[in-house]
C-alpha cells in the first residue's frame, strides 16, 4: 500500500466528516450563552441620550450611531451622524464591516428599545466589538433633548452644562435634518467611506 | 501487518476528529442557530402575542415574567411564574424551558430586557417562544419632526 | 480567537515578525517539495513528474479542512479571513499569460523564490524578469485599467455559487483531488523520462 | 557529501498546507509571492526616480505613508521564504550555484527565456491580483471563486502552450 492511498483515505474520511457539519455553525453566534446572558443583565450597555449628545457636540468619532429603523423612518429625521441599518437586513453580510469594527462603539436606536436590543443581542452574539443601546430610543430622545426647558428660578453650573449640551445638539439636530434630502443623501454618503476593509491577497 | 497499523493510525485520527465534532455538535451550552431566523421571527411583530391572541390560548402557555432579583418587576400578569432574567440558564429554568409544550410567551416591564431574552432564547433553538405585546407598540415614533426650514448648514459642519 | 492578529490588536512589529516565520515555513516547505527545480516543475505539464499536483491539492485541501475545522470549534472566524475578490476579466487573461510564463520560464514566483534561495542562477534570471514585469504592469497601467477593472462579480465564493456548504463543497473537491492523484500516478509510469528525473 | 531526496509529495503538501493555514489564523490572510516582487520593484523605482513615483497615480499610493513598501507583511514574507529555502537547502545539502537546464540547450536560451517568463508570469499576476501563490492556493482555500478560475486558467494555458516549448524541456 503506497503513500498515496493512505493520505487517499484520510482525506476521504475527513471529507466525509465536513460534509455532515451543519450549515450555519460558522454564523451563529461566536458567545456562550452564560457570556452573552452575563453581558446583557450588565447596566454598562446602555448610554443615555445625553451622554449620546455629548459625543455628537464633541464629534467624538470612536462611535458610531446605528439607527435601526426603515429607511423610510430614517430619511425623516435621525441623529446627526447616524447610519442606517434596518434591523429587517440586519444579516446582510454587507453591513459587516460597519458593523464590526474593532476600537469602534456601536450604538443602537430605534423609536423604543425593542428592536436596539434585538440588533443589541445579535451583534454582541456574533461578537462585534462594542455594542450599546440608547436608553429609551428616539422617543426619549425627543422627549429630553428637544422638548425640554429648564424651568425655575436659579441655574446651577452642572444644570447650565446639561442645557447647553441638549440645545446644542438640537440645533444639529433640526439643521441637519431640516436640509432638502439631495443633501442629506451627500452627508451619509461621506460617512458611509469610513468603513474599513480585511487586508490580504497579493496587492 | 504493517500496512494495517499505519492504515489503524489514520483510522484513530479520524475517530478522534468526529468523537471531537460530535461532542461539540449535542453540547447544549452553545449557540447553534442562524441569527438571520431571529431577524425573519421579529417581521411584523410575529413573534409578539397580544392580549386577546393570549385568551385564546386558554390557559395553555407558559407566561414568564422576567423580573430580576427572584421577584415579578412592575408589571404582574395572572398566571404567570417569575424566572428572572440573570438566572435565565440556570439548570432548572432550562429544564422548565425543556418540557414546556405549549406556547412560551416572555414579558417584563423593560421591554429592553425581554427583547434581549428572546434573542437569547431564539438562538438556544427554543420554538413557539413569544413577547407578551405590551398595550402600546414600543416601535411608535410618538412625536413629528418639524422640519426648521430656515435652518442652513454651516460651511464647516459638513 | 481567531484571526489573531485582527482579534488581539498587535502591534506592527509583532504582524511583521508573524509574515516573516510564516515566510520560513513558506519557503522551507517548498523547497523541501522539489519545486526550487525548475524541470521537475515543468515536469507536470509533460507528464514526467506530478509533484506539482500533489502538493498544490493536498496544501490547499489541507487548509480548507482545517480551516474550517478551526471555525466549527469556534477557534476561527472566518468571516474575518481574506477573500480574494473576482474580476473576471483580469483574473482570466492574468490567469493565461501566467500560463505562458510558466512554460517558458519553469518557475512561479514562489518556486522562483525558493530556487533562488539554494542558488540557481536561472531562477535569479527569472525573478529579474519578474522585477522588470512588474515595472512594466505599472507603467501600463492606466492603459490596462479597464480590463484590470473590468466585470468585478466581488468576494464570490464558489460555495455559495454552487449552493451546497463548504463542506459538501469540500467533499467534491476532496473526491476530484483524490482522482487526479490517481491519474498522476499513471501518468508518472506512463510519461516517465528516467534521464531527467534521475538528474533533479 | 551527497544530496538528500525531496520529501514526499503528500508530506510536503501537509506542510505547506499547515503553513497556509496558520497563516489563516495568525494574520487573516493567505501566502503571496508576487507581491514581494511588486514591493521590491515598487521600491526600486522609489530609489531611483522618486519624483516619477510620487507622480504616478499607481506608485503614489505605496509612498503615501512616508514608510518603506519594503515594511509590510508580504514583503518581509518574502524575506522569510529566502531564508526558509535557504535552511531546506543546507539541510538536504543542495546548496549550489548552477542554472538548471535541458542537456540539449544551451545556457544563454535557458536564461533568455528563464528572463522573458519571469516577466511574464508577474505581468500576468499583477493583472490578476495574485499569483500561484496568492490567487490560486490562498484563494481555493478559502473557496474563491477567483482562486478557483486562476488556478484553472493558469493550469489550462501552461498545458496549451506546452507543445510549443517542449524543446526547451524534454
Amino acid at each position: 500500500m503506497n503513500a498515496r492511498i493512505k493520505f487517499s483515505v484520510l482525506l476521504i474520511g475527513l471529507g466525509v466528516i465536513l460534509a455532515f457539519l451543519p450549515f450555519s455553525t460558522a454564523k451563529s453566534f461566536q458567545l456562550k450563552p452564560d457570556e452573552l446572558l452575563l453581558k446583557s443583565v450588565s447596566d454598562s450597555i446602555y448610554f443615555s441620550v445625553d451622554q449620546v449628545a455629548r459625543f455628537i457636540n464633541n464629534e467624538d468619532t470612536t462611535f458610531q450611531l446605528i439607527d435601526v429603523r426603515s429607511t423610510e423612518q430614517f430619511k425623516s429625521c435621525n441623529i446627526p451622524g447616524s447610519i442606517n441599518i434596518p434591523f429587517n437586513d440586519f444579516s446582510n453580510p454587507k453591513w459587516e464591516v460597519y458593523l464590526n469594527q474593532k476600537g469602534l462603539k456601536n450604538i443602537y436606536y430605534g423609536n423604543g428599545e425593542q428592536t436596539a436590543s434585538y440588533a443589541w443581542t445579535i451583534s454582541t452574539g456574533l461578537n462585534y466589538g462594542d455594542n450599546f443601546i440608547m436608553k429609551g430610543g428616539l422617543n426619549e430622545w425627543y422627549n429630553t433633548i428637544m422638548l425640554s426647558q429648564f424651568e425655575g428660578e436659579n441655574i446651577t453650573p452642572r444644570e447650565n452644562a446639561l442645557f447647553e449640551n441638549r440645545f446644542n445638539a438640537r440645533k444639529v439636530f433640526t439643521q441637519i435634518n431640516s436640509l432638502p434630502d439631495n443633501l442629506k443623501k451627500n452627508y451619509f454618503k461621506a460617512k458611509h467611506l469610513l468603513a474599513s476593509k480585511l487586508d490580504g491577497g497579493c496587492e | 501487518m504493517e500496512q494495517l497499523k499505519s492504515l489503524g493510525y489514520i483510522f484513530l485520527f479520524l475517530v478522534i476528529i468526529m468523537v471531537l465534532v460530535i461532542v461539540r455538535s449535542i453540547n447544549p451550552n452553545l449557540f447553534k442557530q442562524d441569527p438571520g431566523k431571529a431577524i425573519e421571527a421579529t417581521q411584523n411583530n410575529s413573534n409578539s402575542i397580544t392580549w386577546a391572541q393570549l385568551k385564546a390560548l386558554n390557559d395553555h402557555y407558559l407566561l414568564i415574567n422576567l423580573g430580576s432579583g427572584g421577584k415579578f418587576d412592575s408589571v404582574k400578569v395572572k398566571n404567570s411564574m417569575n424566572i428572572s432574567i440573570e438566572n435565565l440558564l440556570d439548570k432548572i429554568n432550562r429544564t422548565i424551558l425543556n418540557e414546556s409544550k405549549d406556547e412560551i410567551i416572555l414579558y417584563s416591564g423593560d421591554e429592553s430586557t425581554t427583547a434581549k431574552a428572546w434573542v437569547i432564547l431564539n438562538q438556544l433553538g427554543y420554538k413557539k417562544l413569544f413577547i407578551l405585546a405590551p398595550e402600546e407598540n414600543p416601535e411608535a415614533f410618538i412625536y413629528i419632526f418639524q422640519p426648521d426650514t430656515t435652518a442652513r448648514l454651516e460651511n464647516d459642519s459638513l | 480567537m481567531g484571526p489573531l492578529s485582527i482579534l488581539s490588536q498587535f502591534p506592527e512589529w509583532i504582524n511583521l515578525l508573524i509574515a516573516l516565520f510564516i515566510g520560513v515555513g513558506f519557503g522551507f516547505a517548498l523547497e523541501q517539495a522539489g519545486f526550487s527545480s525548475s524541470r521537475r516543475l515543468a515536469g507536470m505539464f509533460y507528464g514526467y513528474d506530478t509533484t506539482v499536483l500533489k502538493v498544490f491539492f493536498t496544501a490547499a485541501i489541507v487548509a480548507l479542512v482545517g480551516s474550517q475545522l478551526l471555525s466549527f470549534f469556534g477557534l476561527l472566524n472566518l468571516k474575518l479571513v481574506f477573500v480574494n475578490s473576482y474580476y473576471m476579466n483580469a483574473t482570466i487573461i492574468g490567469g493565461v499569460i501566467m500560463g505562458a510564463g510558466f512554460i517558458m520560464g519553469g518557475y512561479c514566483p514562489g518556486t522562483g523564490i525558493s530556487a533562488l534561495s539554494i542558488g540557481k542562477i536561472d531562477a535569479m534570471i527569472f525573478l529579474l524578469g519578474g522585477l522588470v514585469g512588474a515595472f512594466l504592469f505599472a507603467e501600463t497601467y492606466s492603459s490596462i485599467q479597464m480590463i484590470f477593472l473590468g466585470n468585478y462579480k466581488g468576494e464570490m465564493r464558489i460555495d455559495e455559487w454552487m449552493g451546497v456548504s463548504p463542506g459538501v463543497f469540500t467533499f467534491i473537491l476532496i473526491v476530484a483531488a483524490v482522482l487526479l492523484f490517481w491519474l498522476a500516478e499513471l501518468s508518472e509510469k506512463r510519461f516517465s523520462r528516467p534521464d531527467i528525473t534521475s538528474e533533479i | 557529501m551527497e544530496k538528500r531526496k525531496y520529501m514526499n509529495p503528500y508530506l510536503a503538501g501537509v506542510l505547506l498546507g499547515l503553513v497556509l493555514l496558520s497563516a489563516m489564523f495568525l494574520s487573516g490572510r493567505g501566502l503571496g509571492a508576487s507581491g514581494g516582487i511588486k514591493y521590491a520593484m515598487v521600491a526600486i523605482v522609489g530609489a531611483v526616480d522618486k519624483d516619477h513615483a510620487m507622480e504616478s497615480s499607481y506608485y503614489s499610493k505605496y509612498f503615501e505613508n512616508g514608510e518603506s513598501p519594503l515594511k509590510n507583511w508580504l514583503a518581509l514574507e518574502v524575506f522569510g521564504m529566502v531564508l526558509g529555502g535557504f535552511i531546506s537547502g543546507a539541510i538536504s545539502h543542495r546548496l549550489k550555484f548552477k542554472v538548471e537546464k535541458s542537456p540539449k540547450i544551451t545556457n544563454k536560451k535557458r536564461l533568455l527565456f528563464a528572463f522573458l517568463g519571469g516577466m511574464f508570469f508577474v505581468y500576468g499576476a499583477q493583472l490578476a491580483r495574485g499569483c500561484t501563490s496568492g490567487a490560486a492556493l490562498s484563494g481555493m482555500a478559502v473557496l474563491s471563486v477567483a482562486g478557483f478560475v486562476t488556478m484553472i486558467a493558469i493550469f489550462g494555458s501552461a498545458y496549451l502552450f506546452a507543445w510549443f516549448f517542449r524543446s526547451l524541456w524534454i
